[in-house]
């Protein structure tokens, strides 16, 4: 394994750090762990936060800002972060008017952050949870962990954000973030594996000819390993799968073709191509897009298509104005 | 339990846990995201140093004292679930209960807060029949109740192998998941063999190993 | 080789199909292979127009829009743009007060935009070419074809974008750029090589604990081969030999971290934070720093460093609004 | 040279450079970006096609064409190069000059454009004794010319090895060019060698192996 860290134990609090250089805009809390607007909330302002593992950068510091969220607390790579941590970003983002927390569907995130959210809640402090479960490569049951949370994280980050910041009471915000979930649905490819700095190696091998099919965000193997085939083939596949689980309707349609981490750039755009057109030609309509990697899985090659059925009132949400370090327009 | 035996143990998990940190993360990285070990590795460590500048305490002390620092140490699913276990242990050590009632506890609190069953691939798999071994053979002494719990966990983890995962990340693997043993059930089953081996008098030896 | 692609042969034209859908507030020109601002250009701005090969994106067609350039002209990957190409840019991004075309110092690059500017000027078109070449990986002299353009270049077409945004003349437009590229210091290292979508396979091996150092962007080896080392000891590599071949004063920093496209934004701050470190404790000043997958080299996993010795009017046009799909601020 | 044999030149070359697309591109990866054949083979098919459309036309207008073909679709260090060459080429026999004035013209094209100088380990170092022998050999005939050209060109290659590059990306390795030939050197030798076997004759095995 070669990677730019020092000791495995000590990435994340280096990496904070390094946020904290790079962004003057951001309050870091190197001790609590999270990162923050700087300077108090705005009075009234419901608080946005959100948080998880490391290793998913940009996602969650780097949408830290007006129009999004509050706060973000950043676990160990891969591990959702502690209760006390999130109580911290909690109170960081309070100003008067409750906290929503945008929680991604795995049992550690879940039961983290309903830790801190008794906790919170003991200190007279309201919280809302918004649970985000957009991964249709999972089989959503209630006898299991249920879907995991992926791409959608960001749209409803984004769209929570721009209520919270226009002044909507707490419901009204976290409605919003659930509407979201709700109306999006995930499905990512891996072409790599992904190696952790405390693992050191790859999380399973695949050979040079076969890629994983229904993979999540935090390098396990997907649902089934399939034969390498060219683009439109994959996109085929990914746009399948997503219409399959959700099926796909006249409403104006945000989509989010994601990178894992270690795809360039051009293949992400090649792919929004091919998706774009297979969309196309199914009468879909696509409102909004975005092509790059927001929600990665550290080096790992492979992308993941998030479509979100949006309507009007979700539209203006997202074009509102967004100054984070890694979304930003309008503002 | 005593103070001593207490602190014994904790210290022998942590060590035993520093040992197998590889493995258990390999076990983590078939069917979920590879850092189980990594994250009770952190937590241990945590809690033994949490140990040392805690005062002349009792057992409950310094077992709620464990289960509070995996919980704010650890993260992920493990962090909250075993961080109940010996918040649950302590606390009813505490409130003058036994350590099967405490065994008890532990396994009612991580049935709460993960909602799994046996059968699910998960720590239950090891814990549960763990805490039914040790009720069990409670009257045969605090070693011989350790041990029948500590098999009885091995046994688990055995059990989960040719299951199919519901609960924690395995589960996304779906029928992939058949085949593994689950990481959590083998650092459960890892923790009462530590169990077993102290309260049998083994703990000096460990101890002084260190 | 896995990458999202469906034959080598088309990639760019497919990429570039991909940000066609994804940007409309782009003009993609398929057939003439280039994309510029939607819309007429303003009549009497200047024009900023970039190009290179392909494979180092956002570089450069992610820089297109208010603010920064008017056109940009992917070539194949890793081949700078043909002189066909380059002048159908350059027409659509003069609006009567003359073209400036940014070149990244390659061989390729350089005579295939002269040719272009030929061609331009033949037609009664006024071009000035800068020429960017701020890689100190790479000696400098003028027996050889000098040093190459890497990192640099988006702070130049940020600059002289900004300038030319507001409405300043030719040789002012083309000054500011050259005055960024001659203020500005890059060197890179590589942990990984890359693969280009035609060769199939990485264009060197890297065994497991070795970096080469003193990379450029097109996937060549680079000065030296070492032994692989902890983050510190690669920034102070990298700030080392940043500063001996540019010495660093009291000046005003621009810095940006960049990923060579493999690398999580993570390890980017990581580097981030010792960089700042580093420069911070030798007495210089960073007032601006920007840190990501800016300038890559495909899927290579590495980092470059950039430092450009700013002043106040570099920094209050490095400040000024852009809105194109990889840079945005302001606006 | 007359029409028929230039098309058979160009079609042998875009059939040659097909066939060692891998190995040019190998030979730069080790000193360059790893391009260089994938680059040719793109502009010689490219100019092949142009010919298909071409009305009947001299040799001169035949190799022209070649030559803007190749600047408007290579691209890179090499398109510009060869675009030059064989524009230089097509313009010297199209105003009634010798294929030996050609080549002379062609060297002179490209060290203008490239600054080179033999020496700097580019394709410079082939074709300038490439264009002296086939210069010297031109009384022996057109054939005879070419297989001086040709050798001399080959031997250019292989001077190149121990040179230290000056110019072009494999000047960006310093010490670590070294040791290979250069690509571009090599290609220029392979067009100079099917050259060679058009002209003695093998052009209609060759053309019709297609
Ligand atoms: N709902 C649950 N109930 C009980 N145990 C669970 C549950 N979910 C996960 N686990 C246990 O947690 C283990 C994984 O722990 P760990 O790898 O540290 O956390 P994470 O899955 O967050 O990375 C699993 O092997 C399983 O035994
Ligand atoms: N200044 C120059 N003069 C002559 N030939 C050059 C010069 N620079 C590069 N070359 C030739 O071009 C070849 C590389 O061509 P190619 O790989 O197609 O282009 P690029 O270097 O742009 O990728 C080199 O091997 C060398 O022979
Ligand atoms: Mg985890
Ligand atoms: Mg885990
Ligand atoms: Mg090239
Ligand atoms: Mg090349």
């Amino acid at each position: 394994m070669k990677k730019f860290i020092n000791d495995p134990a000590n990435v994340v609090r280096e990496a904070l750090a390094g946020i904290a250089a790079a962004h003057p805009e951001l309050r870091v809390d190197l001790e609590a762990q999270f990162v923050a607007r700087a300077g108090a909330p705005r009075p009234g302002k419901v608080g946005l936060v959100s948080g998880g593992g490391c290793g998913h950068e940009p996602l969650h510091a780097g949408f830290v800002g007006p129009g999004m969220l509050d706060a973000a607390c950043p676990g160990e790579v891969f591990t959702s972060p502690v209760p006390d941590q999130i109580l911290a970003a909690t109170r960081a983002a309070d100003a008067g008017a409750g906290v929503v927390h945008v929680v991604k569907n795995y049992t550690g995130d879940v039961m983290n952050f309903s830790l801190a959210a008794e906790l919170a809640d003991s200190d007279g402090l309201r919280v809302e949870t918004v649970l985000v479960d957009d991964d249709v490569a999972v089989e959503d049951s209630t006898w299991t962990a249920g879907r995991r949370g992926t791409g959608a994280t960001l749209l409803v980050e984004k769209i929570a954000g721009a209520l919270a910041e226009e002044g909507a009471p707490l419901g009204a915000v976290a409605a919003a973030g659930r509407l979201v979930n709700e109306r999006s649905a995930s499905f990512a490819v891996a072409l790599t594996a992904c190696t952790t700095p405390a693992a050191a190696k790859p999380g399973f091998d695949l050979p040079g000819d076969e890629i994983e099919v229904g993979v999540g965000i935090h390098g396990e193997p997907g649902r089934s390993r399939q034969k390498m085939r060219p683009a439109r083939e994959i996109a085929a596949l990914v746009v399948d799968a997503v219409q399959t689980a959700k099926p796909i309707g006249p409403e104006p349609l945000i989509v989010l073709v994601n990178g894992l981490g270690g795809t360039p750039l051009m293949e992400l755009y090649l792919m929004f191509g091919e998706i774009s057109r297979l969309l196309g030609s199914a009468g879909a309509r696509i409102a909004r897009s975005l092509v790059g990697n927001y929600v990665t899985s550290l080096d790992m090659a492979g992308m993941s298509l998030t479509v979100c059925r949006a309507d009007d009132e979700l539209l203006r949400l997202w074009d509102a104005p967004v100054r984070t370090p890694a979304l930003r327009w309008g503002a | 339990m005593d103070e001593a035996l207490a602190r014994a143990w904790i210290t022998a998990v942590a060590e035993a846990v520093r040992a197998e940190a590889d493995r258990l993360t390999d076990l983590d990285a078939a069917i979920g995201d590879g850092d189980h070990g990594v994250n009770l590795r952190r937590g241990f460590d945590a809690a033994v140093a949490a140990l040392d500048s805690l005062e002349p305490a009792t057992a409950g002390d310094v077992l709620g004292k464990t289960g509070t620092t995996l919980l704010s140490k650890v993260g992920g699913a493990s962090g909250p679930l075993y961080g109940t276990v010996f918040r649950a242990l302590g606390k009813t050590l505490r409130q003058g209960g036994s350590f099967a009632d405490g065994l008890r506890a532990a396994l009612d609190g991580v049935q709460h807060l993960g909602k799994a069953v046996v059968g699910d691939k998960t720590m239950i798999d090891a814990l549960s029949p763990a805490v039914a071994a040790y009720a069990a053979a409670a009257g045969a002494g605090e070693a011989a109740a350790a041990r029948a719990a500590a098999d009885a966990a091995a046994e688990g983890v055995r059990a989960t192998v040719p299951l199919r995962a519901r609960k924690g990340r395995a589960s996304y693997l779906g029928e992939r998941s058949i085949g593994h043993p689950d990481p959590g059930a083998t650092s459960t089953a890892l923790i009462l063999d530590i169990l077993a081996e102290v309260t049998s008098g083994d703990v000096t030896a460990r101890g002084s190993a260190r």
